[in-house]
């Protein structure tokens, strides 16, 4: 079987997606912090950089694995490398994301939407935050909204793909008038309306990077 | 920056190796760099009791590793929760065959690599129960007792429970021993100058000279009010309000005392301090029976105290004044 | 002014009324202010140990007070030598009927204070023999010894006089025991903030930011050289090579260390640098046997640290390895 | 006999010119300290200030007594209750001048030349400075001197000392040129020069309100 089939995709073939998912926070590192300086310690980029540049190390020592697996290795690496509150968040994030594909070998619209699901669930079953709290959870919600939305209306995997990609953005954009309700920016309170959140802002750059490698991947 | 370090990046993890080559007969490394145990293990079948944070609040966490103390500790970066995977080896390397408690203090961090490492251990079969600390009365009002942040009155609830757990009391005696300490423990911090954390290069908040800020955190968050700086007389007397009017301190109690130094403010300062805390106290017909002054808990060159008053019954008495020793406190016993 | 202070006059007396609050059971009160003594008095018999020196170094000198230390203590305001009523005082305060020995540091108020105090005690028929610390080997040529400052070496020359009289050495046991310490031992410091005493309200003294003070006192007295802040590895570096190159320390010697911050230096810090002076010892095949590091003795808010290594013969060994508790100081034994 | 036979006074009617020489410091104080923050501490002006009033209210709760008497209250106070390095260099000169007195109700020049070379003595002995030294043994030792050379010359007690209160003067203002060699001002090397010697304007401001006391008295 191929690796792209237009409804799905091999996991195996899906592997290498995680070599972007490094390269655009290492790439994006500097901005990410930059977003979290105005409201929060400004540590962001160096956290996410740090922890997703090791897991990218791991991932080249591995050579050969599936999307999973490679979602694994990130979330064991964040949880093993990076303290503070993004190494446990995104860590159950992507281990939970992997344990979303246990028994399949290829990822579709079903999957991806479990998959989704997922790693939402265990963010919030960790951190708590709810929509509006000015976190990535506000834009995991929207994300899974409009992919699950998608979905219904009958449009394919990679329409339904680019929908999330810009319900992801707008969620990000959205936060800009939120207050921050819980993490380092809530000490601030009001003042922190008027800037982007940067846990949103990795989340979006995060979404897209698997958005854009399995749209790429399915008519491969 | 003036500042004893090599790389800004490292200096957790020099630090660790500086203090594991002066103390040895005190703390051991684990297979985990960032995880060290006390370094004379204890009898099997005895509780573990394990304790982990940022780094930077010296001699906490790694100072209260020791005999009648902690087990085990995870270290975090400065000013940061430790990951899942420390916390999850510092509860094997306390792992006695009676079960963990894991005693720390109330960060959005250190809560979430905590319930994470709790899973990972409960995957091994290992039970690893919590408690964790809400000292800091200025942190939120009482109502919101689970929002507020953990500060030098673990020491309290860390000295309770390893003495309990040396008694030989079992995990469930032991996390609730931990809990009565961290209940009837009260804190207030006031920050007299910011610190920098080396990777940063410059302070990430700011106390003008003049000012102080009443009811800071161990990381600089805010208080509850920033005025003008006060005679040693007068904070006394601001922090001992807030704590006394949390919790119903009675004439005939007795209380346990500590008054901490945030890193800078000389030593001499903290005695001042405290004789006008023992006043208050003695006042108000409170008897403060243990009394640490020093710096037990810092943020590294902040300036500025906090007072931890925990109120007594027959049994925290005697577990404070059970032998301890670690490198942040040593109790020889009555 | 951000200090935890009532009046800026009264620091030295408001700060030893809270000292005798917070630890009664360390320290006790005598008939005069600027004298306390060890709470558990020792037997008769034995010889007394007294030291004193100005306030605002804290541990040092009251934190050096008690069980295998010193007996009693004179202290002076901030930075200015005890009256010589007070070492008087302290003299009779540590008078056991075995005479006394005084252990202080190298400074012109306190060589003539203390010199007028032992007349003042011959008088009454009291023995008292001194040994002036003289361990700062920044403070002037190896040629002119005399004119060097004590400084935190001060600390095993305590430990190792308090053991000494604790055994039962008599006068000239104990006072040989303190000379052949503080002659094994040399120190360095740097300095990388200047101090403010409260009666001044600002620094008499300044440390350019990026810059540091090699050989500082522990007053701000100049050092050696004032150069930009190195790692801590070139810190090391720079104490080292002056504390070995001052005495012929050889491959096979066993020494005692101890790392001082300065009052406001990062306790994390000071293990960092401990890191590097147990690399510069081991990699000359010296080995550090005992090890201290912490705040010892300190200069108000000053941010540095100083080092200091002890040369060791069998009997100092074992004489560090006594049991001691103090404020400061405390050792278990081995 | 009457207080002042010219030549003598007796001890008990010098005994209050011990509240001249509390006057003259606790009103020079700013100026002595001034001085010591040109190269010392600045706190010389304090030191003595906060010695010379204790010594004050004990002389006056003591009502009755004798020069030497006054001086030795006057010296135990600074051994007392001045440490540094003051309270014994004071302390011991007016304790060893008021011991210089012991065999005699009356001072006249010879016992005043005995007490002043005691006093000299008790700070050489104890402190260690020579002359040149930058120290109030500059101011002393040119004291002593014209005070024994005008004896010497057959001066009447009270022109041997008003020779003395100039040289006294002469000797403050010489050690300007001086560069410090013992106490805190040594630290600045070179840079002590230029400036006066705090404890050499303090014992100037002793010496000649001595002096006046004694003359005022040597008639009365
Ligand atoms: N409880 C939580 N749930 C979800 N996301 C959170 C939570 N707390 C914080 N975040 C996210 O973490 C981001 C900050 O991450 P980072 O700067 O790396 O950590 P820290 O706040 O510890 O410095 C915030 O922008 C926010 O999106
Ligand atoms: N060894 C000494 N012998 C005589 N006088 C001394 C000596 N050392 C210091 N002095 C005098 O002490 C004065 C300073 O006194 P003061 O400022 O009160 O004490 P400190 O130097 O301890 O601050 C100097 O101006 C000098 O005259
Ligand atoms: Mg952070
Ligand atoms: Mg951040
Ligand atoms: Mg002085
Ligand atoms: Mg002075």
């Amino acid at each position: 079987m191929s690796a792209g089939t237009g409804d799905s995709v091999s996991l195996a073939a899906a592997g290498p997606i995680l070599f972007d998912l490094v390269a655009v926070i290492v790439r994006e590192q500097g901005r990410l912090s930059e977003i979290d300086g105005q409201t929060g310690d400004g540590d962001h980029g160096v956290n996410m950089g740090k922890g997703f540049r090791m897991a990218g190390e791991r991932l080249r020592a591995q050579g050969e694995f599936t999307l999973p697996q490679g979602l694994a290795t990130l979330g064991d690496t964040l949880l093993s490398d990076i303290g503070g509150s993004m190494g446990p968040l995104y860590g159950t994030f992507f281990t939970d994301m992997a344990e979303a594909l246990d028994d399949t070998d290829r990822i579709d619209a079903p999957h991806f939407a479990a998959m989704l699901k997922a790693g939402l669930a265990a963010v919030q079953g960790l951190g708590d935050a709810k929509p509006g709290d000015k976190t990535l959870v506000d834009v995991l919600v929207p994300a899974r909204d409009a992919f699950d939305a998608a979905q219904r209306e009958g449009k394919s995997f990679a329409d339904s793909l680019a929908v999330m990609k810009a319900a992801a953005e707008a969620g990000l954009e959205a936060t800009r008038d939120l207050v921050a309700k819980v993490g380092r920016a809530s000490r601030l309170g009001e003042r922190s309306r008027g800037t982007l959140d940067a846990g949103a802002a990795s989340c979006t750059m995060i979404l897209s990077a698997l958005a854009d490698g399995l749209v790429q991947r399915l008519h491969a | 920056m003036n500042r004893i370090i090599n790389d800004p990046e490292q200096v957790a993890d020099d630090a660790i190796r500086g203090v594991l080559l002066a103390y040895p007969d005190i703390l051991a490394a684990t297979d985990h760099p960032r995880v060290l145990r006390a370094a004379k293990r204890r009898g099997e079948g005895k509780v573990g009791i394990v304790t982990g944070g940022g780094s930077g609040h010296e001699p906490a966490f790694l100072g209260f590793v020791g005999a009648g103390l902690c087990d085990a500790v995870a270290c975090g970066e400065i000013f940061a929760s430790p990951t899942a995977k420390s916390f999850h080896e510092a509860f094997k390397a306390a792992d006695f065959g009676a079960g963990v408690a894991c005693l720390y203090g109330n960060y959005a961090g250190d809560n979430m690599n905590v319930k994470m490492a709790v899973k990972l251990a409960a995957k091994d079969g290992l039970e690893v129960r919590t408690v964790v600390a809400n000292d800091d009365v200025a942190s939120a009002p009482r109502a919101e007792r689970d929002k507020r942040r953990g500060v030098a009155g673990e020491i309290m609830m860390w000295k309770a429970a390893g003495a309990c757990s040396d008694e030989g009391g079992d995990l469930g005696q032991v996390i609730a021993v931990a809990q009565k300490a961290i209940d009837n423990t009260g804190s207030v911090g006031i920050g007299l100058s910011a610190c920098t954390i080396p990777a940063a290069g410059k302070p990430n908040f700011t106390i003008a000279p003049g000012m102080m800020e009443v009811g800071i955190g161990h990381h600089g968050e805010p208080g509850i009010a920033v005025m003008p700086v006060e005679t040693a007389r007068g904070m006394a007397g601001l922090m001992m309000d807030r704590i006394l009017e949390d919790q119903t301190f009675a004439s005939g109690d007795d209380v346990a005392v500590l008054v901490s130094g945030l890193g800078a403010t000389p030593v001499m300062e903290l005695y001042i301090l405290y004789s006008h805390v023992d006043a208050i106290l003695r006042e108000r017909g409170i008897t403060p029976r243990h009394r640490f002054v020093g710096n037990y808990f810092t943020s590294l060159e902040m300036m500025g105290a906090s007072v931890s008053v925990t109120r007594l019954d027959g049994e925290l008495d005697r577990l404070l004044a059970h032998p301890a020793h670690s490198l942040g406190l040593t109790v020889l016993g009555r």
